[in-house]
């Protein structure tokens, strides 16, 4: 063994408190050690020069680099290594004496005596490093979008325009997401529909694009480059491949009755039916639970009248495997169900106590009154509407405890619309704070007040009908004066909570949720579209409440993410993993148990032991998805497994060394 | 124990044979002196006269099912203490339920071959009767669910100086020979720890520091999964009081993650340090 | 001599005070040969203690000699051999003549083991004949008798209130003569006219026996024999029975390294445990226990017996009462006998 | 009690109490060994950033740095502790924060259960410690390590906490005591 042993300066970073001479020196007296040297800025192009010429010139087999944290520039100096010498780059220990040595400890003496014990620890461990090889693993260039709203779309389209396939999965009958059921966007009132149905078709157009609507995700398997994805389609009763999506379908189906679920419940649909006539895909599909055919076997109307014989009754849901080499996850939200949450205004029981997507619809030209203002109960324009902001939000009692982030501005565009289709109207909103950090967006706010919202800082506490309206009660907490205001119809701007199903979906992927149920990146500043699942990627509300522009601008960056993985082709695997010895392995489950990636799995192996051949079942651990924690060797008993880079060897050599 | 407790089982263990639905049939035999037993393993009818099962059986014969592995069903008398260690051996994958056979028997505790008292691990048994069989021969017994902590009682309410001296004292006697872990149900690895030759893994000098390691490392590694048979101490040739480490890692498992189960197969998921859930105590903040 | 059981502990303390006395204690209730105290009394009535005497001579662990590095400079520093006299005082029969076949192990056929030469040079080993026997005692089968240990300096003899002492080496003469000199008061000279003693083999018998005839010579063809798979199906191949074997003797080298220097050291192994024979590439031929069990009673009644003419058991009955699985030598030596008697035709063996 | 056979191990144990006397040797005063594991992700950056803001503390601690507190071995910690450190500190990120998803979890409850059975052996409380310092809490980290520093100075080197003999002595009777039947035969 021939190590070398390189203490820096750094400047006077570190040689002003600790005795890097004396350092050096004394790392010579360690066993193993045939070299050591100091320098006045080891990670400048002269030291790195000197550090390979060094390992060169003395043959060194292993080297320590005593400097500043190994998180600074351990990466730098295995690239030297790597690049300009013969030496395997994990044959390289980093002795911390800047961060956890000469800036925290004033006494020269101290100081130099714990950067030698630094030293002295690193040459432990570098003497039972062993030479580490990263693998190349192939991507699959095709990447699956869990999503078709917005976020979901804009990725598509960013990695399908980059010239890679991807799947735009959908569990709804259509894509375009919660976007496609707003009227106009704040601040600009950009026409949402007219912004997003071209999306949404253009994605439909594009040939690197396979939208499956009606679609979820079954089961995950494999890791970054490779995953193994299996879909289940649900049976649409319509063969698309035959279907024209001429509509005479739905004109002609006798069930009508069905509340629309694209209006928020305020018109109806029929049991075959487009959710809207933007939908892409642009045909329809039968609702199984409401369809009488299918429900009792007596109708069959929309099979008499489909002109192309497009309707197949005894449709069946499609299970399909496919491998992808990304996966993005743009599941988006619901609002939070506050019927069941807020007893004191109503609990559902007023119809003219309505949601924000609600009167999206009610104010959108296409919509159940065709964009005029009109409450649900009498269909008479409302006088006086009352704006309730953070329904949910910001309400751990109730709701929760989380800023929706986007409800202030809609509550501003809600008024500001209801302002200008109601010339007479009178619109009081009632709020908690006004967070309209954005560009553009105080302007609109402070138009909406020049409009003539009345603003309320205070919390609605209850609503109760009187006489054909509503009473709003609540106190102004700028005055201190209990409010009530006479209303004809309350909106209340409800909270964004992750849409059903994602905890299922979360486990499927291996993908950490936070507290409040959205997915958990794996950096909130660096990292904020990855998650800790290497080629798991984040877009949209699924990630945490957000507005249009930001997802959007999410979507791209996830975009931008999975088509540079794509572009790579291959991804260079990390060689500080878990390792198993086999013949000291029992097959016992605890590693399985603990690892969080599922990198670990038993297998039946046929072994050599003893000179004679057995058959038994042991851990095996899948390279692509092993992220190097190292739990699974402390839940192995036996010390069959190890961590390569951090064995067990090394640290007990370093606790050894210390200890001496 | 009933008094034809013997014929019973060997009649039992003679139609298992004969049937061909077990290949093997463990259970004891007397050794050479009055009350002594040893565990024997039965392969053939002819045989199964060698056979007694009284209250002089004092070892715990489950772990003996590991060796026979592969060679067709294993028959074995299950007490409440064989039933453990087979679902400790089934949660632990080293055998499959189906593997064994179990003709089980309530057991009213052992008593000590030189001197007929009970058994210290048998007064402090939790579990008489066995917890899964394939069938039972005679009643099922009364479970009397003895406080077992009275040992650890005691330690706990000493001095930190005290109890160094007394684990440093027990730790001194040990010799080091394994017994412990080899009759323990719960120390199923294919290797040991302590069989590893690894630099800081597990001195050979026989001194304090490896005894403590040895002993500490053991009953940590078993901490979770310990089946209370109280086989390690009954083995240990130098009369340590093992089971105390034990029942200290038991009742603090208990109390800070919830029930203690030890056998694996409870319907509250994987061992204790092997799962943990987000709202678990916290005391290192 | 005569020495008063009453006066036994001022004897003790006297012999002490120029040298480590060795006596049958209790150490939190397991009986092992302790350094003598002033004052306290030794157990003298327990037979064979839990913890043989083997110990004193043969260490669990002995630094063989250290080595450091300086600056590139291998140094090594031999351990030190030399051992200061002592005394081991109580020992049974059979431990005596556990004694004698270590010094066969370690000091015949040309091997001397300058270690364990060094500390039997040192130790005078005083006797205590049996009175009785313990259940699993089985001494005179073995070659031994509960009443002589020929290879101790000194035997102590009971006689109701006192024993007598009688040295059977020049050694244990001057052992007897310093006893004298050091607690004159604590002994006295034999009954005029008292003649030697030279124990009495049909006094005090054991009553557990065994035949040993022909079976030395049976092993070798019993190597294949199916009999070992139901020993070892039985055994649990921990090491009790070797570590409380007086005679047992194998060791195992073992380092202690720490960064620039270190020692190696040799400590006791046992045949029974996996580790033993395992190498270095990960082959083992004794992996199974079968051939671990064989290989120890191979030892114990053959391959030792070839070496030095006579078993490497004492019949002291500690492996037997302290099995947890209730493995039995002298049932292994019953079933060797029964065996062979069914391979020469003569007797069919059942069980 | 065995007396020559614990000469190798004694040697090995007197060495490593020894080894608590720094270099300087009998002149210079005691200064504890205290070995911290932190994970890189969040208390080995903790650690950097108190450097980074030229914090300071006591010069005792020795960094471990393990790639999650989940890597750490109880064995890795009780080796520590019989080799000569007069104090153990395991640290990791804060319960739900964990880089790997969920080691510190696992090492949560490792340690829980480990500390208590060493403690309950004998080890003083104190000499091993756990704690969750993010890679923000610079403060955090330089305050544990002043505490822990403070603390095992107080209790002196691990050596001085070998029992009195008269502790021995009644451990003796204490362990004749805990036996039961059947055992020790």
């Amino acid at each position: 063994m021939r190590i070398g042993v390189f203490v820096c300066h750094c400047g006077s970073n570190i040689a002003g408190t600790v005795d890097v001479e004396r350092v050096a020196r004394e790392a010579l007296k360690l066993p193993g050690v045939v070299f050591s040297d100091t320098n006045k800025y080891t990670c400048s192009a002269p030291g790195q020069e000197s550090v390979c010429s060094a390992i060169k010139e003395n043959a060194l087999d292993r080297v320590v680099i005593a400097s500043c944290s190994p998180r600074m520039h351990e990466a730098t100096f295995r690239k030297m290594i790597a690049e300009k010498t013969d030496l395997n780059p994990y044959m390289l220990e980093i002795a911390n004496i800047r961060e956890q040595c000469s800036w925290v400890h004033k006494d020269r003496e101290q100081g130099t005596r714990k950067a030698c014990d630094l030293v002295a620890m690193a040459v432990a461990k570098v003497s039972c490093d062993r030479e580490l090889f990263t693998t190349n693993l192939p991507v699959e260039r095709r990447a699956l979008v869990i999503g078709g709203g917005i976020a979901g779309i804009q990725a598509a389209l960013d990695i399908a325009d980059a010239g890679f396939p991807v799947t735009l999965v959908e569990r709804e009958s259509s894509i375009g997401g919660k976007m496609v059921m707003l009227d106009k966007t704040f601040p600009t009132m950009d026409c949402s529909a007219c912004i997003c149905t071209p999306k949404m078709s253009e994605a439909a157009e594009n040939p690197n694009i396979e939208i499956k609507s009606l679609t979820e995700v079954e089961s995950v398997s494999g890791y970054i480059g490779s995953f193994d994805v299996t879909l289940r389609e649900k049976a649409k009763y319509v063969d698309y491949d035959v279907c024209t999506g001429c509509g005479l379908c739905e004109t002609k189906c006798p069930t009508k009755k069905i509340p629309s679920e694209f209006n928020q419940g305020l018109s109806t649909r029929t049991a075959i039916y487009k959710p809207f006539p933007q939908a892409v895909p642009s045909k329809p599909t039968i609702d199984a639970e409401h369809c009488k055919k299918l429900q009792s076997g007596k109708c069959g109307v929309c099979e008499k009248v489909c002109p192309t014989g497009a309707i197949r009754y005894d449709d069946v849901d499609r299970v399909t495997t496919q491998r992808y080499g990304a996966i993005v996850v743009a599941s988006g939200y619901e609002l939070i169900d506050w019927t069941g949450l807020y007893g004191e205004y109503g609990a559902g029981r007023y119809p003219d106590v309505i949601t924000g997507l609600q009167f999206e619809r009610i104010v959108n030209a296409s919509g159940p009154t065709e964009g005029h203002i009109l409450r649900p109960s009498d269909r008479t324009e409302p006088k006086t509407t009352v704006i309730v902001k953070c329904v949910g939000s910001r309400d751990p009692n109730k709701g929760v405890s989380y800023c929706s982030r986007a409800c202030c501005m809609y509550a501003a565009k809600h008024a500001h619309q209801y302002l200008d289709k109601v010339p007479d109207g009178t619109c009081y909103v009632f709020y908690m704070d006004v967070r309209c950090a954005g560009k553009g967006y105080d302007e609109f706010y402070m138009r909406t007040l020049q409009d003539g919202a009345i603003y309320v800082r205070g919390r609605v506490s209850k609503i109760y009908p009187e006489g054909d309206g509503l009473v709003c009660m609540g106190e102004d907490t700028l005055s201190g004066e209990i409010v009530r205001v006479k209303a004809d119809m309350v909106v209340l701007e409800t909270a964004m909570v992750p849409s059903r199903g994602s905890d299922v979906l979360a486990s499927k992927l291996n993908v950490q949720r936070g507290p409040e149920g959205f997915f958990t990146e794996a950096h909130p500043k660096l990292r904020p579209v990855e998650t800790n699942t290497a080629g798991v990627y984040l877009a949209g509300v699924a990630q945490g409440p957000k507005d249009i522009p930001d997802t959007v601008a999410q979507a791209g960056a996830v975009a931008s993410k999975v088509i540079g993985l794509f572009a790579r082709g291959q991804i260079e695997s990390n060689p500080m993993l878990s390792k198993v010895d086999v013949s000291r392995c029992s097959g016992c489950r605890a590693c399985v148990d603990v690892c969080p990636y599922g990198a670990l799995g038993l297998v039946q192996a046929n072994l050599r032991e003893n000179s004679r051949k057995v058959t038994r079942t042991v851990c095996q651990v899948n390279e692509g998805l092993c992220q190097g924690c190292g739990a699974c060797s402390v839940a192995c008993r036996s010390g069959a497994l190890d961590l390569l880079g951090f064995s067990d060897e090394g640290i007990m050599q370093e606790v050894e060394m210390l200890c001496q | 124990m009933t008094a034809n407790l013997t014929q019973q089982i060997r009649d039992r263990a003679r139609d298992l044979l004969q049937s061909g639905t077990v290949s093997c049939f463990i259970a004891w035999e007397p050794a050479r002196f009055e009350h002594w037993r040893t565990p024997v393993t039965i392969e053939s009818p002819d045989e199964v006269d060698r056979i007694v099962v009284d209250e002089w059986c004092d070892q715990l014969i489950a772990k003996y099912a590991l060796q026979r592995r592969g060679d067709g069903r294993i028959g074995m008398v299950a007490r409440g203490c064989e039933s453990r260690a087979v679902e400790r051996l089934v949660a632990d994958r080293q055998v499959s339920r189906q593997d064994v056979y179990l003709v089980g028997v309530g057991c009213t505790g052992m008593l000590d071959r030189d001197g007929g008292a009970p058994l210290k691990k048998c007064e402090e048994c939790q579990r008489r009767n066995p917890v899964t069989y394939d069938e039972m021969v005679g009643e099922t017994v009364e479970e009397p669910r003895p406080y077992r902590f009275g040992e650890v009682d005691r330690i706990e309410s000493m001095e930190p100086e005290q109890r160094r001296a007394f684990f440093d004292r027990m730790f001194s006697q040990c010799a080091m020979c394994f017994a412990c872990r080899n009759v323990c149900p719960a120390c199923n690895c294919r290797s040991c720890f302590a069989d590893a030759e690894r630099v800081g893994w597990l001195e050979k000098d026989f001194g304090l520091d490896a005894s403590r390691y040895w002993g500490l490392m053991r009953a940590f590694h078993t901490g979770d999964r310990c089946i209370e048979c109280g086989e390690c101490e009954r083995a240990c040739p130098m009369g340590l009081p093992l089971m105390t480490l034990m029942h200290k890692q038991v009742r603090d498992i208990d109390r800070l993650f919830g029930p203690y189960e030890g056998g694996g197969l409870s319907d509250a998921g994987p061992d204790p340090l092997r799962s943990y859930r987000t709202d678990d105590v916290e005391e290192f903040m | 001599m005569i020495i008063d059981k009453r006066d036994i502990c001022a004897l003790l303390d006297a012999i002490g005070r120029d040298e480590q006395v060795y006596v049958p204690g209790s150490v939190a209730g397991v009986t092992q040969f302790v350094e003598h105290e002033p004052g306290v009394e030794p157990l003298l009535d327990v037979r064979t203690t839990k913890v043989p005497p083997k110990e004193l001579l043969f260490p669990k662990a002995e630094r063989l000699y250290r080595w450091k590095t300086h600056e590139g400079h291998l140094s090594i520093e031999q351990a030190d051999v030399a051992s200061r006299p002592f005394t081991v005082f109580g020992m049974r029969p059979c431990d005596v003549a556990s004694v004698e076949r270590l010094d066969q192990v370690f000091l015949t056929k040309g091997y001397v083991d300058e270690f364990y030469q060094a500390r039997r040079q040192a130790a005078t080993l005083v006797a205590l004949a049996c009175e009785r026997t313990d259940p699993t005692c089985f001494c005179d089968s073995m070659g031994g008798s509960p009443t002589r240990a020929p290879g101790a300096d000194v035997v102590l003899r009971d006689r109701g209130d006192s024993y007598r002492a009688q040295a059977q080496t020049e050694r244990g003469q001057r052992a007897l003569d310093a006893w004298r000199a050091a607690a004159p008061d604590a002994v006295r000279d034999d009954e005029p006219g008292e003649a030697p003693d030279a124990g009495d083999d049909a006094r005090v018998t054991c009553s557990l026996t065994v035949d040993m005839d022909g079976v030395a010579q049976a092993m070798p063809g019993l190597y294949e024999s199916p009999m070992w798979d139901d020993i070892a199906d039985t055994c649990v191949t921990c090491g009790t029975c070797t570590f409380v074997c007086p005679t047992c003797y194998c060791f195992d080298i073992s380092q202690d390294t720490r960064a620039a220097e270190g020692s190696r050291y040799r400590c006791w192994d046992s045949c029974m445990f996996v580790t033993y024979t395992q190498m270095a590439g990960g082959h083992n031929p004794r992996a199974d226990k079968a051939p671990r069990v064989r290989q120890r009673f191979m030892h114990k009644l053959s391959y030792f017996f070839d070496r030095y003419g006579e078993n490497l058991c004492v019949g002291c009955g500690r492996c037997i009462a302290d099995c947890p699985a209730g493995v039995d030598i002298t049932r292994v030596i019953d079933r060797v006998g029964a065996e062979a008697a069914a391979m020469r035709g003569e007797v069919a063996v059942d069980g | 009690m065995s007396v020559t056979s614990d000469a190798v191990a004694a040697e090995a144990r007197s060495r490593a109490e020894g080894a608590a006397s720094p270099e300087g040797g009998a002149g210079s005063p005691w200064q504890p060994k205290i070995l911290a594991f932190c994970c890189n992700w969040c208390t080995y950056a903790g650690a950097d950033l108190a450097g980074l803001n030229r914090m300071n503390y006591p010069a005792d601690i020795r960094l471990l740095r393990v790639p999650c507190s989940g890597r750490v071995n109880p064995q890795h910690v009780l080796r520590a502790l019989q080799d000569g450190c007069d104090g153990v500190l395991v640290c990791g990120c804060h319960p739900g924060d964990c880089h790997y998803v969920s080691g510190n979890y696992y090492a949560k409850r490792r340690m829980m259960v480990f500390k208590r059975l060493l403690e309950y052996s004998g080890l003083r409380p104190g000499r091993f410690q756990v704690r969750w310092i993010s890679g923000s809490e610079a403060g955090k980290f330089r305050d544990t390590v002043v505490s822990v520093t403070e603390q095992i100075s107080q209790m002196g080197p691990m050596a001085s906490d070998a029992p009195s003999l008269e502790a021995l002595a009644g451990a003796d009777a204490l362990l004749e005591a805990a036996r039961g039947a059947g055992d020790a035969r």
